[in-house]
């Protein structure tokens, strides 16, 4: 017990403020576990709104300011918005009998649940492995710097070494506001 | 000067005008007419009434004009109205009330009960601050608190009192005037039958023979 | 060590975006689903870029912010067409849109 | 040190109104080191980050409550002078103590949830209403460095946060179980997104010219005096102007104000999404409300109106902090002036109003600040952007919102 006490009193507390990020990680993860799992779609949509702030906040506490309130203002002021209101434009009517190949098997569904499961987890560990097993992993990763991105920096380089990006960003933009309004557009009966 | 957005600077201006004009413009009692009520009290016009009271002539026990007749309770609409006759020692009933309630809960203020009254004694007054934190017993109006002397009905309702004196005076007079006519008329009727009595007598013994 | 548990805490959340749209079979859960994959995009170009040798340079500042102007043009072109599936089929189903089926 | 000495140093504080918060949140943490000299220890600098964080927080906090408070009252005496009533004059001198009634009926009344309600979300709604409102009034420069956090991204963080309330709106509808609720929060959201194109807009005009997006920045970039006594505010400017009232109107409908007010239009939507909510957490859904409504006030004041600097040189004893309250004094009677003044939108009308007018415009007022800057800042950029706003306001005015009458056009809905 005083052996563990002395341990824990040995680690680098100075260090520790770095690792603060973890705390709107654990939220961001929660955010998202709650998301995928519940029934409620509003609920869903909620989690993720909030699966979404936390990943603001965390990319703040990683240096990127900027990246963080733009992930704030478009993510929680539109897209989560966008959802929501898709949720409530869209209400489950009655289910009726499907043409789903699969609704002849009984347990489809969780056949289906239990496959998706199976391939994300697979991923999971395959990515994990990736990250800290693959001969890359040991790399030497340079420290962190005190990353700093200015404002008036990211404007420089969104103007000067990302125009075109940027234009073609702007016509995408566009074009998808043209096309979202006109997809959802009520068609007139003729 | 029409532009686009004018209307705007308009509605602007007319409510600045309201707005501070409510701080200097109270002399024209144009503005801010609101009465600060348990500060000021309204003068309230002539013909305003509430609830029904009754009306004594100098003394509350004897003066009173109320005779028990129960026409008030009977035409009253909603039925607010309860009257007791009184009676004497002997069972005997006697011309003035023993109860006379009335609901104030209930009653309408239709006046119906001032138009049908013979007699004067049921008249509207104009108080407006009788609420209470009972429902029923309170909102009750005894005959105690109804009975309200002929001055103050002056006092209230000046005109229309000056109106139902005149009428009472009228009867009266009427009456005094019938009453001596009838007395006249009884007289004459008197020495009619008498003067006929006398002929009768004087011409029987004609008609017998 | 840091880099690395971004990036698990990174991974961890592209799973969780895969298994919605996997296993979910409302249309707008798979959209959440790949909202969550996009998110979990965006946060290794930050963590890259918190830890690369020329963080003056922005280039994942660059990414991320790209990535987040395109995710949200995609949401809006997705749900318009959840809304457009719901008015023609009644359900967000994703298994009942087989009109196209061959 | 002795508290003797702490003491004295009040009166000192008092002399230069000027500096008086700063030197009053130092005489704090001063405070603070000698209570730890008192019990013998020396205060970790850690302690007094907390407590000068803190400071700063309650500051802000009890500044904006009591503003909600005398708001409050302020509205409705306004709001009656304007329809020659008195307003409330019986609570306390003048009716000041108004709040407090309000404030004690709130809190005593019932907190009444609908059974069909989704209770969890139900609860968190008027929080996650509360938190965003809070926040935000912490980046606005109230004096001479006096501002809490000088994020350099502020204008930024401020619609950022800012995106939170509408969640909290829709969170309210939603979880009330009412149709009332539902489409007032649906109302609400839809004015609210389509409202914060032609406010990021404005906004953006002026972070373009004063070429930073922090408060402090955009402040002092209108600091200085044009001939010797003309303010060089933004709202001084051709589409500064444009930018300011284009700000305003967009601030109205993001506080759901009147004649914005559509969201919880009584007449057709009972209470919007404050239908189910009573007690206290309807008292904090106002709160939350009001405190959101200064907040994007006082951004107002930083972005156009110069902040903390004075109109005039000769005004410039009046220290800046109160500068920035008179401002925003004033623009919060405008506000009660124009709920006094103007009729509700439809809501068809609401969101004409925002795309085909409010929009175009904002984009007129980004070409006409090119424009003056351009043109050297002058009186000649002056006249250009002058001229580059008009044309535009001018155009939409009468092509797209003059009623052009003729008995023609009439179509009868209903009546054939």
């Amino acid at each position: 017990m005083h052996e563990l006490f002395q341990k824990i009193i040995a680690l680098p507390w100075d260090q520790a403020p770095q690792w603060l990020f973890l705390i709107p990680a654990f939220v961001m993860l929660m955010g998202a576990a709650a998301a995928v799992m519940l029934r409620n779609l509003i609920h869903c949509a909620l989690c993720l709104t909030l699966s979404f702030i936390a990943l603001g906040v965390l990319f703040m506490a990683l240096g990127a300011e900027f990246v963080g309130f733009v992930q704030l203002l478009v993510y929680v002021g539109a897209v989560a918005m966008l959802i929501l209101f898709a949720i409530l434009l869209t209400p489950a009517g009655e289910v009726a009998a499907s043409n789903n190949p699969l609704r002849n098997f009984k347990f489809s569904r969780a056949f289906a649940a239990a496959g998706g499961a199976t391939v994300a987890l697979l991923v999971l560990v395959s990515l994990l492995g990736a990250i800290f097993f693959s001969p890359h992993a040991r790399a030497v990763v340079p420290p962190a710097q005190a990353a700093i991105a200015p404002v008036k920096a990211i404007g420089e380089n969104l103007l000067n070494h990302t125009l075109l990006p940027l234009q073609a960003t702007a016509i995408l933009l566009t074009a998808a506001l043209i096309g979202a309004a006109l997809l959802a557009k009520e068609e007139k009966k003729s | 000067m029409n532009f686009p957005g004018s209307g705007i600077f308009k509605g602007m201006v007319v409510s600045a005008i309201n707005l501070f004009g409510s701080y200097f413009d109270r002399a024209h009692a144009k503005r801010l007419i609101t009465e600060q009520y348990p500060e000021e009290r309204p003068t309230l016009p002539e013909a305003s009434r509430s609830f029904p009271f009754l009306v004594f002539d100098g003394d509350p026990e004897k003066g009173i004009r109320c005779v028990a007749c129960k026409i008030c309770e009977k035409e009253c609409p909603p039925q607010c109205i309860l009257i007791e006759q009184d009676r004497d020692e002997n069972g005997k009933l006697l011309r003035r009330p023993k109860v006379f309630n009335i609901d104030i809960s209930v009653c309408m203020g239709c006046q119906i009960c001032v138009e049908s009254c013979p007699f004067e004694s049921i008249r509207m007054d104009n108080i407006y601050e009788v609420s209470s934190y009972d429902r029923f017993d309170s909102l009750v109006l005894p005959k105690e608190k109804l009975l309200k002397s002929n001055e103050y009905y002056h006092s209230i309702h000046p005109t229309e009192a000056a109106e139902t004196d005149a009428r009472i005076e009228a009867a009266r007079l009427k009456k005094e005037a019938a009453a001596k006519a009838a007395a006249q008329k009884m007289a004459a009727a008197k020495a009619a039958a008498e003067a006929k009595a006398a002929a009768e007598q004087s011409s029987q013994p004609e008609s017998q023979a | 060590m840091m880099l690395q548990v971004i990036l698990a805490i990174s991974a961890v959340l592209f799973c969780f975006g895969l298994l919605a749209t996997l296993t979910r079979s409302n249309a707008i859960m798979v959209l959440i689903g790949i909202e969550l994959m996009l998110g979990a995009g965006n946060l290794n170009f930050i963590a890259f870029w918190k830890f690369s040798t020329h963080p003056e340079l922005l280039t994942g500042i660059m990414f991320a912010i790209f990535s987040i102007a395109l995710a949200a043009a995609e949401a809006a072109v997705g749900l318009a067409i959840v809304i457009q599936v719901h008015r023609r089929l009644r359900s967000v189903n994703v298994n009942r849109a087989t009109q196209l089926k061959g | 040190m002795n508290f003797i000495d702490l003491l004295k140093r009040i009166p000192e504080i008092c002399k230069t109104p000027e500096t008086l918060p700063l030197e009053g949140k130092k005489l704090i943490l001063d405070f603070v080191t000698w209570l730890g000299s008192l019990v013998g220890i020396a205060v970790p600098p850690w302690v007094l980050t907390l407590v000068n964080i803190l400071v700063v927080i309650v500051a802000i906090i009890a500044v904006f409550l009591i503003m909600f408070a005398l708001m409050s009252v302020w509205e409705r005496k306004i709001l009656a002078r304007a329809q020659n009533r008195y307003g409330p004059n019986r609570v306390g001198p003048w009716g000041l103590f108004q709040p407090v009634a309000d404030g004690i009926k709130m809190l005593t009344k019932e907190d009444i949830v609908p059974r069909n309600a989704d209770k969890v979300v139900h609860f968190i709604a008027p929080i996650v209403m509360l938190v965003p409102a809070l926040i935000l009034p912490v980046l606005l420069p109230y004096g001479r460095g006096m501002v809490a956090i000088d994020l350099s991204v502020g204008i930024l963080f401020f619609f950022a946060v800012g995106a939170g309330s509408e969640v909290a709106i829709f969170l309210a509808g939603w979880s009330s179980r009412n149709k009332y609720s539902i489409l007032g929060a649906m109302r609400a959201i839809a004015q609210m997104i389509s409202y914060e194109l032609p406010l990021v807009m404005s906004a953006v005009i002026v972070a373009l010219v004063a070429g930073t997006l922090s408060p402090t920045g955009i402040v002092e970039a209108q600091g200085g005096y044009q001939f010797g006594f003309f303010p060089n505010w933004f709202v001084f400017t051709p589409w500064g102007f444009v930018a300011c009232v284009l700000f305003y109107f967009s601030a109205l409908a993001e506080s759901n104000r009147s004649p914005f007010d559509l969201p919880e239009g009584e007449s057709e939507l009972v209470a919007g999404h404050l239908t189910e909510y009573s007690g206290f957490k309807y008292a904090l859904f106002f709160m939350a409300e009001y405190v959101g409504m200064f907040a994007i006030n006082g951004l107002l004041v930083t972005l156009f109106l110069g902040g903390y600097q004075a109109p005039l040189p000769f005004l410039t004893f009046i220290p800046s902090w109160c500068w920035f309250f008179i401002k925003l004094a004033f623009l919060a009677f405008s506000l009660v002036w124009v709920r006094a003044t103007m009729p509700r939108f439809r809501i068809d009308q609401m969101m004409q109003f925002a795309w085909k007018f409010m929009l175009p415009m904002s984009f007129a007022a980004l070409f006409s600040a090119a424009a003056w800057h351009y043109a050297g800042r002058g009186l000649l950029g002056w006249g250009i952007s002058a001229v580059l706003v008009a044309i535009p306001y001018f155009a939409l005015g009468y092509f797209c919102f003059t009623r052009h009458h003729s008995a023609d056009n009439r179509r009868y809905l209903f009546s054939e």
